[in-house]
């Protein structure tokens, strides 16, 4: 749904240092508790064991379901562990996968695009219907299937995942390249008698690929959605790894026992990907501010 | 017109083909023993006989090449085939399962681009701290993972409140809380986008001519942005489909409801190759179709379409 | 069987549910299944009874069927040949009386004149003949009921209402798996004219018969006014008490609970262990636990012909250090008993001596490894021999319930030093991996069966999955001494021995340690105050339908 | 006499955003009079037109010692008066007709939507009244445009269109911001022709324009507006000839270099020993429109461009004179014929053969914006095409780069500016430095200062003029604009519907135009004595 979204033409830059700080001065503050929290994220992503202590395996079959205490500030869940560490630990999977479930997208979408831009007109072609039939496909069959009969593991999930939106990257960088080829400034170069692969290296690649990095931060968005979701359903992480969709999915089961497991991973998921979410929309609204 | 149709519906075939193929055989390249799961997975225990009968029936005893030849043979005279794990017509299956979530997804369409047009419509070009706050509620919106909204509603409606039923077959009002989850992400969407399709349309030169001919602000929004936002609503709907069937995946989950989208997570985790298949072919082809109604539907609303053909 | 259950249900507010989140971890009372198995007095006919069920089985065909619900759709829809006494010992229901021959190979029984099926079929000797046919016919693809009547050679119509089946070997079970549900008697004019469509309407001669039914949605039933004919031992005599049953399929545990608490449903079939406690707590529920026969839940069985599992000073050091109390909690929430045999407590010819020597020791368990030459310890605190650190891989299935009963043995067998990996498979490739014996361990789970001959089913050389049969010896284990034990309880039906046979093969698995049993097997259901006349059938200790009424008063 | 409007030391700003856009302006308006607001973009004249009907634009805040129409405060109006007001007492023409009608409706509906608001008419006397309103305004086949989409009409249909809609309910003052700056000459020609003939009722008029001749053609006073504030106010006659603002003079100072009767052109009349640069033989080009039919772009056309000379091509839209150019450029490929540069073979080349010979010949386009990769600033645009001209990366490159920016009158300031930070004549100059830097023997100029102010074009022509000169470069000029043409081009090449009409030197075309069609062209020019006087 996101290539709603796509610009249809050519973006300049993100603004200058010099003029990042008004931009600052000005700033919503929601975005400031997002990004807030995307950094204690990315904390947790890289050192986790800064932020908690215990150790997000360790079980204790005498304390289940304690409440949220001063030892355990989350609690302990059903195997008796520290939730606070598990949520911790949770960010670095939850985080890289989709991180490079959409870089896998963007990356595998914008060379398809380019070769079905580029190519002679039937290989492009054959490349868009096959892309047409990538896209009729819906996504989510397409991710059940691999990951029921490939296995859940980070490999089948980052193709599953990555392949899911390539489609609509196919088609986003495609039109970029089509438009690009018919604009004055390719002309302008075409007339300098620059040879293509120059054209299409120094213009063409950077000026269509723009569209696809603007929406990237929406479709970590989407990607870390989408994780959470297949865990939910069963089809996630192994465990005993700490996994946001999989603490949600067990925990729910748990709501008699304790309420707060659900709260906690419904939370950490929705504030993750509402950050990540308001981050990208105001990228691609200053984006068009400089339009 | 009826020529592109026909174009259309080829092009349509051939995705199909293309589909039931790479379903076929990214299912059928996977290490397993379908046989035992034919029989009811792990805690079967079959004899000999009863074993060499199934791979038989099934052709698991033929080259993969000789069994794709024999599905296409058999799609050609819509024999999808027999469910593995219901021992069913996977046609009757579907069949049975496929109200349920268009029903469900219907209503969800209704009145997620319902609330989504009222919403669009009365705060496009509004105050500043309006336009924030959409801005937000958008944001939210379409950001709350389905299965969290779900199981909130379904904790404070259903468990605490008791509004609704908590099982999905009892009366109407069951399938209110389903609809709501799967309608806001909708919702969520196409306020996004059709604020901005009115924010631009209402700078359009041809609003400001129609206010200067003295029509209201209800009229400029009603008479002429209405349509004009309508174009991108139906875009959206078109890939709107695919999404509302994730969706309906996982509210289907969450409250228990039958339906395709429940049918197709147990099809694929229980391995139920045909059903798997046919549930891919189906959900591909109302795609094919969708988009193609969609794409005559514009000609209706946007005249300017057809002449750009 | 596997039996996976998940999910709730019940009526409590949030406040309600948020005052009972301490989990109740003690004191639950474990309600062993004594009594419970006869009507004591007659009930009040008429009604409704709205049930909610975990999941759906996709089909009604008991022979096609290996699933844990058929045991009590069974006893809605169908009736068996032989039914058991409260004592474990086969007694009549449509069959009346049956003669063994001396060399335990031919078995002559005299059936019931009185019985028709509901689509009006007779029941009788043909009848008999058809539905042993059908249940070993390799078109049926059945993956148990012919199993485990793969002994039986002929049958023959002695007349009308005597049937003599003939066996190719000596089978001392074959009356216990008569008198289970997956072998009951359906229509022989259905199995004859119409096979395929007892998959979604099933023929038989039960209290109830099949009003519709709903994949994924739920099935309904009707009595069946004219039945007369419900085992003895049940004491029930008569048409079924209640007009019909509705079954709807819930499978959200939270939402099981819920519904049932808010009266949404009468009765549920399957009680989320966490929600045991408040069930128990809540006055207007009466909750029930009973344990199952057969093989207890095994949490771990070892491949015992792969390392490190091979070593059987490794096997038994691993089933050592598991926290079997822990385990027990942690699945069940004080409902489910902790068990160290390999036959659950109330299977005929449990040998209680054989029990106490897998009882948690983390110090002999640590003898042990060091015995077995692991002596070492890594960085991560894992023990090592010759650099190779100690640890196996544990196959699951990626949409296993139990995952938190892993994750704690994992956890216990970390403080001993080993390392306990799980590999999370789609069942595909988790049934390639068993086939082939590629695995080092696998997630044992529990085999439900009316008769200890579930240790041949599971530990049996001849048991050993592979391509060319399904078997459920998943620890692959081939003990020349053991078979001979279990083939030998299989030849005899003398009772003394049969009980010397049994007690010595559970004494030599404890020796042998091919699995960890951990704790039993249990049916939870729970219901309504106003529901009376639960009784609980003597093969599965799953509930009958045919006597239950409701008592509208109490409602 | 009371007068329509009365507006005394009128402002407008919208705070938070720009400055103060409109600043005190007073001026009235009487019944049958017509006022024409003159200035260039971004003076505030629009704004002031749309606060007339109380649609200054969101945020916006008008104070004024009087704002009255027909004697009433506007400021008081209720919404629900203002919407009485607005089409039915005042219509409204917007510049671009096409952009100015919804799209999704037809020119009927369009139409009608005034009647539907002020009248109270049936259907059918609603239909009845659009039909005699489109023929009115002289749109042939009223019946068949009323059922037809604005974009299925040409541009010229399209406004009287427009003007139909606002002049539906006879309203007392008619307001038209920039009614013809869109279209060809020929088609303005007529559409002016449609607004004085509606002058003779009793209707006022409010006209907006950048384009003095407008002005002269329809008003009877004109007041000039530079930044917000009217400088200078007075009858049509008389500010054109006498003008007392420097402001006024400027602009019709430059309008008259661009619109030069005399020619200012310093090269001689013809150069007929100089090199030919260019020459082209027999080049056709035809497309297959969507319908599927064939449509010839160019017919077979052969033209001669000479070192130091340049040739003028003018045409309406549409007339092929674009796809010549672009055939020249090696941009599209012609059916057939063959184009030469400097002697050789130019078109047959293969790509990688013409590769290195492409940079002689460059182009300055209409729009430079687009011309410029968004991501580059000045110094990469013109590094890009210093390096094609053989300057390697370094100091030399960098003085090259300032030097030409020096040439096109723009300093070091500009050269880490992105050209989207520059005004439209600074974009315009950068394009050409760019056009230098490849060192060109040939310049292709397509509609270069069409998208400018008055001001800005007569700059940016000289600019031109200076340069074709001092690097004796051959020059092809495409303009629709005759006067731009007229003052450029040593020989003029007509087109019309893919062929060439008329060719040869363009005083000769200019005093005696042979062909019909441009007869009608050089009709067509608004009437520019009095500017030529001022001159």
């Amino acid at each position: 749904m996101s290539d709603l979204l796509s610009l249809s033409r050519p973006l300049p830059g993100l603004p200058k240092i010099g003029q990042l700080r008004s931009h600052l001065r000005g700033i919503n503050p929601g975005l400031l508790v997002a990004g807030a929290y995307l950094t204690f994220l990315a904390v947790a992503t890289i050192a986790p064991g800064l932020l908690a202590s215990a150790d997000p395996l360790a079980t204790d079959a005498h304390h289940l379901f304690s409440p949220p205490s001063a030892n355990h500030w989350f609690g302990t869940d059903e195997n008796g562990r520290d939730v606070w560490s598990r949520v911790i630990h949770a960010a670095r999977p939850s985080l890289l996968l989709g991180g490079a479930a959409a870089l896998a997208t963007a990356a595998t979408g914008a060379l398809l695009g380019l070769a079905a831009g580029l190519s002679p007109r039937l290989l492009g072609n054959v490349l868009m219907r096959l892309t047409d039939m990538l896209q009729s496909f819906p996504e989510i069959l397409l991710v059940l299937v691999i990951i029921s009969f490939w296995g859940a593991n980070n490999a089948t999930l980052l193709v599953a995942l990555g392949l899911a939106g390539v489609p609509r990257v196919v088609r986003q960088v495609r039109a970029q390249v089509v438009t690009l080829q018919r604009a004055l400034f390719i002309e302008a170069a075409i007339t300098l008698g620059l040879p293509r692969w120059l054209i299409i290296l120094r213009h063409v690649l950077p000026n269509a690929i723009k569209p696809v990095l603007v929406l990237f931060p929406l479709d970590i968005g989407w990607k870390i959605t989408a994780v959470a979701t297949l865990s939910f359903l069963g089809l996630g992480a192994s465990p005993p790894a700490p996994d946001w969709g999989a603490m949600l999915a067990i925990d729910r089961d748990y709501v008699l026992n304790g309420w707060w497991l659900t709260a906690i991973a419904a939370g950490a998921i929705t504030g993750t990907v509402l950050s990540v979410n308001a981050l990208g929309r105001a990228l691609i609204r200053r984006n068009e501010g400089h339009r | 017109m009826t020529r592109r149709l026909l174009g259309r519906l080829g092009a349509g075939l051939v995705v199909l083909w293309g589909t039931a193929t790479l379903v076929f055989f990214v299912i059928n390249l996977t290490p397993g023993d379908p046989a035992i799961t034919i029989l009811g997975g792990p805690d079967a225990l079959p004899t000999p006989a009863v074993l060499r009968q199934v791979r038989a029936e099934y052709g698991f005893d033929q080259p993969l090449w000789g069994q794709y030849l024999h599905y296409l043979g058999r799609l050609l005279h819509g024999d999808f085939g027999v469910s593995y794990r219901l021992h069913q017509p996977v046609l009757k299956l579907i069949a049975g399962q496929f109200g349920a979530t268009a029903t469900l997804a219907l209503w969800a369409m209704v009145l997620g681009s319902g609330l989504a047009l009222l919403v669009a419509l009365t705060t496009a070009k509004r105050a500043r701290w309006l336009t924030e706050l959409l801005t937000w509620a958008e944001v939210v919106l379409s950001s709350v993972p389905s299965f969290i909204t779900g199981l909130l509603l379904l904790l404070a409606f259903s468990f605490s409140l008791h509004l609704f039923p908590s099982s999905s077959t009892h009366g109407w009002t069951s399938i209110i809380l389903p609809t709501v989850t799967l309608a806001l992400p909708v919702a969520g969407v196409l306020i996004q986008v059709l604020r901005r399709e009115l924010e631009e349309i209402l700078e359009q030169p041809f609003i400001i001519t129609a206010r200067t001919r003295g029509l209201s602000e209800t009229g400029v929004r009603l008479g002429h942005a209405l349509r004009h936002a309508l174009i991108p609503t139906l875009t959206i709907l078109g890939v709107m489909f695919t999404t509302l069937l994730s969706t309906a995946v996982v509210v289907e989950t969450v409250f228990n409801r039958q339906g395709l989208g429940r049918m197709m997570s147990d099809a694929t985790t229980n391995r139920d190759v045909p059903l798997v298949l046919g549930i891919a072919l189906l959900v591909t082809s109302i795609n094919i179709l969708a988009n193609i109604v969609i794409d005559f539907i514009y000609v209706v609303v946007d005249p300017r379409t057809e002449r750009h053909e | 069987m596997l039996s996976r259950s998940t999910f709730l249900r019940g009526g409590v507010g949030l406040t309600a549910l948020f005052a009972s989140a301490r989990p109740v971890l003690a004191d639950a009372p474990l309600d062993l299944p004594v009594g419970g198995h006869r009507e004591i007095s007659p009930g009040r006919p008429g009604g409704t009874l709205r049930v909610s069920v975990a999941t759906d089985i996709g089909s009604l065909d008991p022979h096609a069927l290996s699933a844990t619900n058929v045991q009590w759709i069974g006893r809605i829809l169908f009736d068996n040949l032989v039914y058991l006494d409260e004592q474990g010992i086969p007694s009549p229901w449509l069959a009346k009386s049956w003669i063994i021959s001396p060399d335990g190979k031919t078995y002559t029984f005299s059936l019931r004149d009185d019985v028709t099926f509901s689509d009006g079929a007779k029941f009788n000797a043909e009848a008999v003949l058809i539905n042993l046919e059908h249940m070993r016919a390799p078109a049926t693809k059945s993956p148990l009921a012919g199993t485990y009547i793969q002994p039986y050679a002929s049958g023959r119509v002695v007349d009308e209402f005597t049937f003599e089946a003939t066996l190719r070997a000596a089978y001392s079970p074959f009356l216990n798996v008569l008198a289970q549900s997956w072998l009951a008697m359906e229509s022989p004019k259905t199995i004859t004219e119409c096979p395929a469509s007892l998959a979604y309407h099933p023929v038989g001669s039960g209290p109830f018969i099949l009003e519709s039914y709903k994949p994924q949605l739920g099935m309904s039933f009707i009595r069946r006014p004219d039945y007369n004919w419900s085992a003895p031992v049940t004491g029930h005599q008569g048409a079924a008490y209640l007009d019909r049953l509705e079954f709807e399929f819930v499978p959200d545990a939270s939402v099981r609970y819920f519904s049932l608490a808010s009266g949404e449903y009468d009765f549920t079939t399957d009680v989320p262990a966490q929600a045991a406690a408040a069930a128990q707590a809540d006055q207007a529920l009466t909750l029930t636990n009973r344990v199952r026969m057969g093989c207890p839940n095994r949490a771990i069985a070892f491949n015992v012909t792969k390392p490190p599992f091979d070593d059987l000073r490794v096997r038994r050091a691993t089933a050592l250090a598991m926290d079997r109390d822990g385990v027990a909690e942690i699945a069940g929430f004080g409902t489910y008993r902790p068990i160290a045999n390999f036959l659950s407590e109330t299977t005929q010819y449990y040998d209680a001596s054989a029990a106490s020597s897998l009882a948690y020791d983390p110090d002999e368990a640590n003898r042990l490894f060091d015995e077995a030459g692991w002596i070492g310890r890594d960085a991560d605190g894992y023990r090592n021999r010759n650099g190779e650190r100690l640890g196996a891989k544990i196959a699951i299935t990626s949409t296993l319930s139990s995952i938190p009963v892993i994750v704690e043995i994992q956890s216990d067998l970390r403080r001993v030093g080993f390392d306990l990996q799980l590999e999370a498979l789609p069942s595909g490739q988790l049934l390639q991996q068993r086939n082939a014996g590629q695995y080092q361990a696998m997630s044992g789970g529990v085999w439900h069966t009316n008769t200890p001959d579930a240790l041949y089913i599971n530990y049996h050389g001849s048991q050993i999955p592979g391509w060319k049969q399904g078997g459920q010896n998943t620890s692959r284990l081939n003990d020349p001494q053991l078979n001979t034990l279990l083939e030998q309880a299989r030849e005899t039906n003398d009772t003394g021995a049969l009980r010397s046979l049994y007690a010595q093969a559970q004494t030599r698995l404890i020796e042998l340690v091919p699995a960890v049993p951990l704790y039993d097997n249990h049916t939870v259901i729970a219901y309504g105050s106003h529901v009376r006349g639960v009784i609980y059938d003597t093969s599965h200790e799953t509930p009958h339908f045919e006597t239950i009424w409701l008592d509208e008063g109490a409602a | 006499m009371r007068p329509l409007l009365n507006v005394r030391n009128l402002h407008v700003d919208f705070p938070g955003g720009r400055e103060q856009v409109v600043k005190g302006i007073s001026f009235t308006l009487q019944r049958g009079e017509c006022l024409a607001l003159i200035g260039e973009s971004g003076c505030g004249k629009s704004v002031t037109l749309r606060t007339m009907v109380g649609l200054p634009g969101a945020g916006a805040v008008v104070r004024a010692e009087a704002l009255e129409f027909d004697g009433v405060d506007t400021r008081r109006f209720s919404p629900a008066q203002w919407l009485d007001v607005r089409g039915g007492r005042i219509g409204f023409v917007l510049q671009d007709a096409l952009l100015s009608l919804d799209p999704l409706r037809t020119v009927g509906e369009e139409i009608a939507e005034p009647l539907r608001l002020h009248k109270s008419l049936t259907r059918e006397q609603r239909s009845a009244r659009v039909i005699e309103l489109l023929r009115s305004v002289g749109v042939p086949e009223p019946e068949l445009r009323a059922a037809q989409y604005p974009a299925q009409l040409s541009g010229g249909l399209r406004q009287r269109a427009l003007i139909a809609s606002a002049i539906a309910c006879q309203p007392e003052l008619l307001i038209a911001d920039e009614p013809t700056t869109a279209l060809d000459a020929l088609v303005q020609s007529q559409v002016l022709d449609l607004l004085v003939s509606l002058r003779n009722g009793n209707t006022a008029m409010l006209i907006v324009s950048h384009d003095l001749a407008v002005a002269a053609r329809l008003a009877d006073r004109v007041a000039v507006m530079q930044a917000g504030n009217i400088v200078e106010m007075g009858p049509t006659r008389e500010i054109l000839r006498n003008p007392q603002h420097p402001y006024t003079k400027s602009l019709l100072a430059a309008a008259a270099t661009v619109h030069a009767h005399v020619s200012v052109r310093h090269s001689s009349v013809s150069v007929p020993n100089s090199r030919v640069e260019i020459a082209t033989h027999g080049v056709t080009k035809s497309f297959t429109g969507v319908d599927g039919k064939r449509r010839i772009a160019v017919e077979p056309s052969s033209i001669t461009l000479y070192a130091g000379h340049t040739l003028g091509i003018v045409g309406g839209s549409g007339s092929g004179k674009s796809t010549l150019t672009r055939i020249i450029l090696g941009l599209e490929k012609a059916d057939s014929g063959e184009v030469q540069f400097q002697g050789r073979p130019w078109l047959s080349l293969s790509s990688a053969e013409r590769r290195t010979v492409r940079r002689r010949v460059q182009p300055v386009f209409q729009d430079p914006l687009d011309s410029f990769d968004p991501r580059y600033t000045v110094e990469a645009v013109l590094g890009e095409a210093l390096a094609v001209a053989g300057y390697r990366r370094g100091r030399t490159r960098r003085e090259r780069a300032l030097e030409l920016l020096r040439l096109v009158r723009l300093d070091e300031t500009h050269l880490y500016r992105r050209p989207i930070e520059l005004s439209g004549g600074q974009r315009q100059r950068v394009a050409i430095a760019r056009a230098l830097a490849a060192e060109p023997a040939v310049l292709i100029c397509d509609e270069p200062v069409s998208a400018l102010d008055v001001s800005v074009q007569a700059q940016i022509l000289d600019l031109l003029t200076e340069l074709k000169r001092k690097l004796n470069l051959a020059c092809l000029f495409i303009s629709h604009d005759l006067g731009v043409i007229r003052r450029m081009s040593d020989d003029i090449i007509v087109f019309h519907q893919g062929r060439i009409v008329e060719v040869g030197d363009a005083e000769k075309i200019f005093c005696s135009p042979k062909h019909p069609y441009t007869q009608a062209l050089l009709a067509a020019i608004p009437d520019m004595e009095w500017c030529t006087a001022a001159a």
